[in-house]
């Protein structure tokens, strides 16, 4: 049997999805043997050149992490798209946004300006911001241009496979690999793989009760939570309910904390954020307008709570521009 | 761009609903850019329907259902209150005006007041202009590359 | 059908004669329609709700196999269950149905002829959007409990339950006050024919007293009701009587040796009773009970004369509020009416001058087992020699009442013929319309004009002690215009009744609750269609009837709850009613018990097992909110019909331009 | 009065008046419930602001007022064909009238001519001993027992110069017709009818009492009259002790002589005719094919109907005691029938009653329109067909 040609990339990402890879330890074994590895930015040295010049549909796989943010991310996902058969949209980034996706809610010249100029951090006193291209004396560089948003990768080409997670479970890294590598049929195109089709909760083990009711909003940096009690029970704000499971309950169990909801939308769910609302409104204890708004007033940033990772693949994908 | 608003009306199937169909068997005459969706009760209303509008072109939403201890479910409205404030405290992040949305209590018996809500509403939503999300939101034909 | 079958869909757009033709350019909706996907026949028909429109749509079900239908016509709370026996017939699912109201909701509403039509593309294009996505739903059955309960113990309430009673099913009939008879009982005399109120109503107080079939409740409320028609659990509170009343023998004697005197209610406060009393000497059941509140024997532990005078020993003042749970298949909600005691009152000089009296207490005062023994007379104990009567006391007033009471204009023409009859005193009624609308109502007002008393048509400004001739001195004076002759008028009486409105009793809130009714805004409750279903509710097996859903007369009382009990013995005859299919349900396959529709359901429908780790949902007291899709958080709770995806689509359709 | 202030007034109701009305045949009085038909229909609100259903509710609880208005309706009866509850409001104002009587508060023309009824048995105090001298020329035998027929004439026709015209017509008829018909000459008295109708109770019955007593002593059983009011009196209010002599007018008679063709019109009288209903004749007692039937028995006549005609005609006037009040132009009733028949385009206005006559050529008179249109009693015209014109 040939081995399998493998493409990995990263496009806007902190990289963790990448060594979340490495996570499955000595299994990453089994991988080089099944496959050849062509691009693998953290790990192997290969130029865009080399992948531009293999023939389309070569690789049989590309796992494809992070955002699209900028021109370049998008040149790359449409060449990896182009030169692959399999398009594996590959940790939360990719799958609707993620982390960088919250700066939906800024303007571009509102982030630039953040960045570059009044960060506290930054001496920039010319006030310079970086443009696509510059003119120097002697040319023009170019930069990739930085665009006005972030989209998920099947926003901008078409995916095949989606794995979710900040980043992936190892183990379920594993399970996709192995699915791939064993040459057996995969399920129908467009399907979210390494995650299961019920809620967060339905892992979770912590004691919920029946009618529950919220009076205030905690936070988790003020307490510490009961690790036996449901994190709603406690009047903190938990995705769990609105997050697809399988990430093997890392931060619920492991770490204590609410989940954050980065294995995204469970199936039959089209807004993540939107969902969170509708079931967690109603937990509010009071049917009184200004109780229940002194209530809120407790959560000053419900959007970036709600979208922390789906922001791109919401309803309204941004702030109105 | 001047067109005129387009406003999706969720009304609860007891109350606001009988009351908007009120208006009508009363001849009472109101702004027509209102589209009416019938749901049981005002707690059916998923707030997503409400950004899902807002995305497909409505300029506004309107929620109707039961007074305050009315409701024909007891309660469902109590929850439409709840998802109301809530979202209205959200979408300002969005950059989308939280006068856009509107809850509101209609009875069986309130034609004209449904009438005089549509009108003023409408007007409203007309002052603060089109939203036009779906056309800003995309870049337009597969073309990806975004304008500076 | 299977879920992925194609849709056919048939759009059918109704002129309703000139109603949405005259407005909307049917030939330009039925041109969109047929435009959009998945549609195979789009019509238009004069009265697609008539016999031929709806053949015309069965036909076509037949010709073109259409699996979906739209019709666009009036409000679906008119006629969408029409169309849904169409497909029926047609052998589909009824439920492959959905209506697009282009006529309350838009060519009623909209003046633009151009964009009503749009209103109206838009408007069927969201509802072929949505039916598309329709699936198939069972319809479901439930038995019909044969108890019935009505509410209320006034005329409407025991001729409702003596109807279902004489046919021989058990009803229980509960009443607040410790005897049936309600308001009728108080009066003397009814309109038009001037018959003996007690003489009619007594004969059937004492059927309901003595029928097997009637489990008579008195001195109890209804507390809580839950459950659907046909299955209806209601608890009953009934207060601590303090009488034995199957050791009680009615003798009176502990009525007549109670040292307590408070006003009777009965007598509108015109009399006084004991703290040990029955409401009226004719009550049924006819047995005395102590008011708590009053009694010194419970209040300060002093007295117990009562106790010590009964021979049969059924005085015990331990006695406890007791809770009853019963089960019905149906409820009649007769809680009737209470005179309006609006503050406009005292410009009349209520409550300040004598013998300025309300209905209700003229009622008394007039009544042969009165205060007065039925004499008319004033404070004082003289006979009035001119008597001024002031209709729309607090009715026909956008400050008070904006309704008309319907009655009051009757019984204060039999007031005049009263004080005719009584007194000899000159009669002056104030009158903005004489509303005389009933059989034999207007010989009654002819009559009672020939018997010389004095019409003035204006309503009463106030009325004043402070006199400007001697004529005046020691009378009440009434200060009105004659709108027919353009006069102000000052009219020197002796007595002055104010005909007060009727108003929803008290207690209705609590009703609306328990029995999930709307009230109207005048507070009445609102009956399932104004014309075609007035003694019905928009809740199944809750019926109305008497003045709880507006001013009525005693013969429109009676003949209302003959219709409510018509219906409950329908049910009862029945044995099964269908109910609607469009309840809600959990996925197993989706559901992750996080339990968070468990708190929302107002119905308590949905309950967590523990075994299977996920929420149950029990369809049988579920009635299809949807609350709980809403709130579910990950798709799992379903509200059939109005589900995510077609509630979803339907907003894309009628967003389309 | 210096620190004073003049407040509004106040009225009381003054039931007494009404109580006066009531006992005064008023009764009907309580029946009305203000409803307004009566004002809506009655002719006068086409010229003057007169309110019956107002004048109703101020006596019924005794305003100032009413008096004024009280000599107004002209008994035309519309009001009471019309009223919901068949109220017989000129019945309201003959008893309003005939409490103002008792406190002397009458117009003075009024009290002229019910002074000559009281002295001289005719509303002109006419020398009584000169009824019947218009007769003496005429073919008219003198009224004795066994006579078939009691002709009775009316004041207007026995003293009136222009009305004995009507009578000598119509006596011609009779003879021509050969009916045994007879006069009672100086031994008729007024009937009364105006004096019933001004609320002169008193008169009418002394009026009425003494031709009863004629009638008796001279075993009159048929009378035939040529005036409506006469007619009326007879038929429904003269109170006759024992047997009601039938009384016929002559219209109905004319129409049954030329049915029998005892009487045949042949002469031509070619012009466009139109036919006014007396109040009298039509509302009150039903007769309006007669008068039309013999219009169209006579050859060249043109019968035009005005827009107000048989139960909904148009009072000239004159009734209830209207003929002798001084109406002021722009005001009267006649004027505005003569319009009409001359919108009609009517060249004759037949009628059949002798205060009709007088009416309406006054108003013809006074409108100045005497070369367009001319007014015939039935009598007049008919005789022009039997007879033809002596040159």
């Amino acid at each position: 049997m040939s081995k399998l040609n493998l493409g990995i990339y990263w496009a806007a990402s902190c990289g963790g999805c990448d060594v979340a890879i490495l996570d499955i330890h000595e299994k990453i074994l089994d991988v080089n043997d099944a496959c050849r590895i062509h691009l693998w930015p953290i790990a192997m040295d290969f130029k865009y050149e080399d992948i531009k010049e293999l023939e389309d549909s070569f690789l049989d796989v590309t796992l494809f992490n992070g955002a699209i943010r900028n021109s370049e991310n998008e040149e790359l996902a449409r060449l990896l798209r182009r030169k692959s058969k399999v398009m594996v949209s590959f940790g939360s980034c990719a799958h609707t946004g993620g982390i960088p996706a919250l700066a939906n809610l800024y303007d571009k010249t509102d982030l630039l300006n953040r960045v570059y100029v009044e960060s506290e951090s930054t001496v920039n006193p010319e006030k310079i911001i970086p443009t696509p291209k510059t003119e120097v004396e002697e040319s023009c560089l170019e930069i990739p241009e930085f665009y006005d948003r972030v989209y998920s990768l099947a926003q901008v080409v078409d995916v095949d496979y989606f794995v979710p997670g900040c980043p992936p479970n190892p183990e379920r890294i594993w399970e996709v690999l192995e699915l791939i590598i064993s040459g057996k049929e995969l399920p129908p195109k467009g399907s979210v793989i390494g995650a299961t089709n019920k809620s967060l909760c339905d892992e979770c083990e912590r004691e919920k009760k029946d009618d529950k009711k919220i009076a205030e909003f905690r936070r988790i940096d003020r307490m510490i939570p009961d690790p036996e009690i449901c994190f709603l029970d406690q009047g903190l704000i938990c995705l769990g309910p609105v997050t697809r499971g399988g990430c093997g309950l890392q931060c619920v169990k492991q770490s204590a904390m609410p989940c954050r909801g980065c294995y995204g939308l469970p199936p039959d769910i089209s807004d993540q954020g939107a969902k969170m609302i509708s079931s967690l409104a109603p937990l509010i204890d009071s049917n009184d307008p200004d109780k229940i708004k002194e209530i809120l007033d407790q959560q000053p940033d419900l959007a970036g709570y709600f979208y922390r990772f789906s922001m791109s693949e919401s309803y309204l994908e941004r702030k109105k521009p | 761009m001047n067109r005129d608003p387009k406003i999706v009306a969720f009304l609860c199937h007891w109350c606001s609903y009988t009351g908007a169909d009120l208006a009508g068997t009363s001849r009472v005459k109101y702004s027509p850019h209102v589209r009416i969706i019938r749901i049981m009760c005002s707690g059916r209303i998923d707030t997503a329907f409400v950004l899902k509008a807002l995305r497909e072109g409505a300029d506004g939403v309107l929620i109707c259902g039961c007074h305050p201890g009315d409701c024909h479910y007891q309660s469902g409205n109590d929850k439409a209150l709840k998802r109301h404030i809530m979202l209205k405290q959200m979408i300002g992040q969005f950059g989308v005006e939280p006068e856009r949305i509107r809850l509101e209590w209609i009875s069986a018996s309130e034609g004209d007041l449904f009438a005089k809500i549509v009108d003023n509403f409408t007007e409203q939503v007309k002052n603060l202009g089109p939203l036009n999300w779906k056309e800003t939101m995309r870049p337009k034909s597969g073309e990806y590359h975004e304008q500076t | 059908m299977a879920r992925n079958e194609e849709s056919r869909v048939g759009v059918f757009v109704c002129h309703c004669g000139v109603n949405i033709s005259s407005v909307v350019n049917i030939d330009k909706v039925v041109q969109a329609a047929s435009q959009q996907e998945g549609v195979v026949v789009a019509k238009d028909y004069k009265f697609m709700c008539s016999t031929p429109g709806q053949e015309m749509i069965l036909a076509d079900i037949k010709e073109h196999k259409l699996n979906r239908i739209i019709v666009a016509a009036c409000s679906p709370r008119l006629h969408e269950e029409t169309f849904k026996k169409v497909l029926f017939t047609a052998g589909l699912n009824p439920y492959f149905f959905q209506m697009a109201n282009i006529r309350e909701q838009d060519a009623w509403v909209t003046e633009d002829k151009e964009l009503a039509t749009g209103k109206a593309i838009s408007l069927v294009t969201g509802a072929i959007r949505r039916v598309r996505l329709h699936e198939s739903l069972p319809t479901r059955e439930v038995d019909i409990k044969p108890g019935v309960l009505v509410i209320g113990g006034g005329i409407t309430g025991i001729e409702a339950a003596l109807q279902i009673a004489d046919a021989g099913h058990k009803v229980v009939l509960v009443e607040r006050e410790p005897s049936i008879g309600g308001h009728m009982a108080q009066f003397d005399k009814t309109f038009p024919t001037l018959d003996c109120s007690a003489c009619i109503l007594t004969p059937k107080m004492n059927s309901v007293g003595t029928h097997p079939n009637i489990n008579l409740m008195t001195s109890s409320e209804v507390t809580d009701v839950s459950g659907y028609i046909g299955n209806y659990d209601v608890t009953v509170k009934t207060k601590a009587r303090f009488v034995n009343h199957d050791l009680c023998t009615s003798c009176g004697d502990c009525m007549e040796k109670c040292p307590v005197k408070v006003p009777s209610e009965f007598d509108e406060g015109l009399e006084k009773r004991g703290a040990i009393y029955t409401l009226f000497p004719q009550g049924v059941p006819n047995k005395p009970v102590i008011d708590a509140e009053n009694c010194l024997m419970l209040i300060k532990e002093k007295c117990g004369l009562c106790e010590k005078v009964c021979e049969p020993g059924a005085i015990d003042f331990k006695d406890r509020e007791k809770e009853t749970s019963i089960t019905v298949g149906s409820i009649i909600t007769a809680t009737g009416y209470k005179f309006a005691k609006p503050s406009i009152l005292r410009d009349y000089g209520y409550g300040i001058f004598d013998n300025v009296l309300t209905a209700p207490e003229f009622e008394r005062l007039n009544n042969s087992a009165g205060p007065t023994v039925g004499e008319i007379l004033l404070k004082d104990g003289g006979k009035p020699q001119s008597v001024a009567i002031l209709h729309c006391i607090g009715s026909r007033d956008k400050n008070f009442n904006e309704y008309c009471s319907k009655v009051c204009c009757m019984y204060s023409l039999k007031f005049s013929h009263l004080v005719k009859e009584k007194t000899g005193a000159e009669v002056f009624e104030f009158y903005i319309d004489i509303r005389a609308a009933g059989k034999s109502y207007e010989e009654f007002y002819d009559r009672i004009r020939e018997e010389d008393v004095h019409f003035i048509r204006g309503k009463v400004g106030s009325v004043t002690n402070i006199p400007l001739n001697d004529e005046e001195k020691g009378k009440l004076v009434v200060i009105a215009e004659n709108t027919l002759a353009g006069k102000r008028l000052r009219v020197p009486v002796d007595m002055v009744i104010l005909s007060t409105g009727l108003e929803c009793s008290d207690g209705v809130t609590d009703m609306t609750r328990m029995l999930k009714l709307s009230i109207d805004k005048d507070g009445f409750f609102i009956e399932k269609h104004p014309k075609l279903a007035p003694t019905e509710t928009a809740t199944d097996g809750i019926y109305i009837a008497g003045c709880c859903s507006g001013p009525k007369d005693i013969p429109e009382s009676v003949a209302s709850a003959q219709a409510t009990a018509a219906m409950a013995l329908k049910l009862i005859s029945k044995g099964k009613v269908e109910v609607e299919a469009t309840t809600s349900w959990i996925n197993e396959e989706l559901c992750a018990g996080c339990k968070l529709c468990i708190g929302v359901c107002p119905y308590n429908a949905i309950e967590y097992d523990e075994e299977k780790g996920i929420s149950i949902l029990n369809e049988v007291l579920c009635k299809g909110c949807g609350t709980c899709a809403a709130t579910c958080p990950n798709g799992a709770a379903m509200a059939r019909h109005f589900n995510d995806q077609q509630i979803l689509n339907e907003i894309e359709g009628v967003l389309l331009s | 009065m210096p620190g004073t202030i003049e407040l509004i007034k106040y009225t009381s109701p003054m039931l007494e008046i009404a109580q006066a009305v009531v006992e005064a045949k008023g009764e009907e009085l309580k029946k009305c419930y203000q409803c307004g038909t009566c004002t809506a229909v009655c002719p006068w609100g086409n010229l003057i602001d007169f309110n019956p259903r107002q004048f109703i509710e101020e006596i019924r609880l005794g305003f100032e007022g009413f008096e004024e208005n009280s000599w107004k309706c002209v008994n035309c009866r519309l009001c009471q064909d019309k009223c919901p509850n068949q109220i017989d409001i000129p019945q309201l104002f003959q008893s309003v009238r005939s409490i103002l009587l008792a406190w002397q508060s009458c117009p003075s023309e009024l009290n002229f001519a019910l002074a000559g009824i009281r002295s001289q048995g005719n509303p002109w105090q006419e020398d009584k001993e000169k009824r019947g001298e218009w007769a003496k020329d005429v073919a008219l035998p003198e009224f004795t027992p066994g006579t078939e027929y009691l002709f009775f004439n009316c004041c207007a026709n026995d003293y009136d110069t222009r009305n004995q015209a009507i009578a000598e017509a119509a006596v011609e008829i009779l003879n021509t017709a050969g009916l045994n018909f007879g006069y009672l000459g100086n031994k008729a008295t007024c009937c009364g009818d105006m004096a019933y109708t001004a609320g002169e109770n008193e008169i009418f019955q002394s009026t009425s009492a003494k031709n009863m007593q004629t009638f008796t002593e001279l075993q009159v059983e048929k009378i035939l009259t040529l005036s409506p009011h006469c007619l009326n009196a007879f038929k429904n209010r003269y109170e006759f002790e024992k047997n009601r002599p039938t009384s016929t007018h002559l219209v109905e008679t004319y129409s049954e002589l030329v049915k029998n063709e005892i009487l045949k019109p042949q002469f031509e009288v070619n012009a466009k005719v139109t036919y006014h209903d007396p109040c009298y004749l039509g509302r009150y007692n039903g007769i309006f094919d007669a008068p039309r039937d013999i219009l169209q028995a006579i050859p060249g006549v043109e019968l035009i109907e005005m827009n107000h005609n048989r139960e909904h005609s148009f009072c000239c006037g004159g009734g209830g005691g209207g003929a002798w009040l001084d109406t002021v132009k722009g005001e009267r009733l006649g004027d505005l029938r003569v319009l009409e028949a001359v919108e009609a385009s009517a060249e004759v206005i037949v009628t059949a009653c002798p205060y009709c006559v007088q009416m309406l050529e006054a108003s013809i008179v006074g409108l100045g329109i005497e070369d367009k249109i001319k007014v015939m009693e039935i009598s007049e015209i008919l005789l022009s067909s039997l007879k033809q014109e002596e040159k």
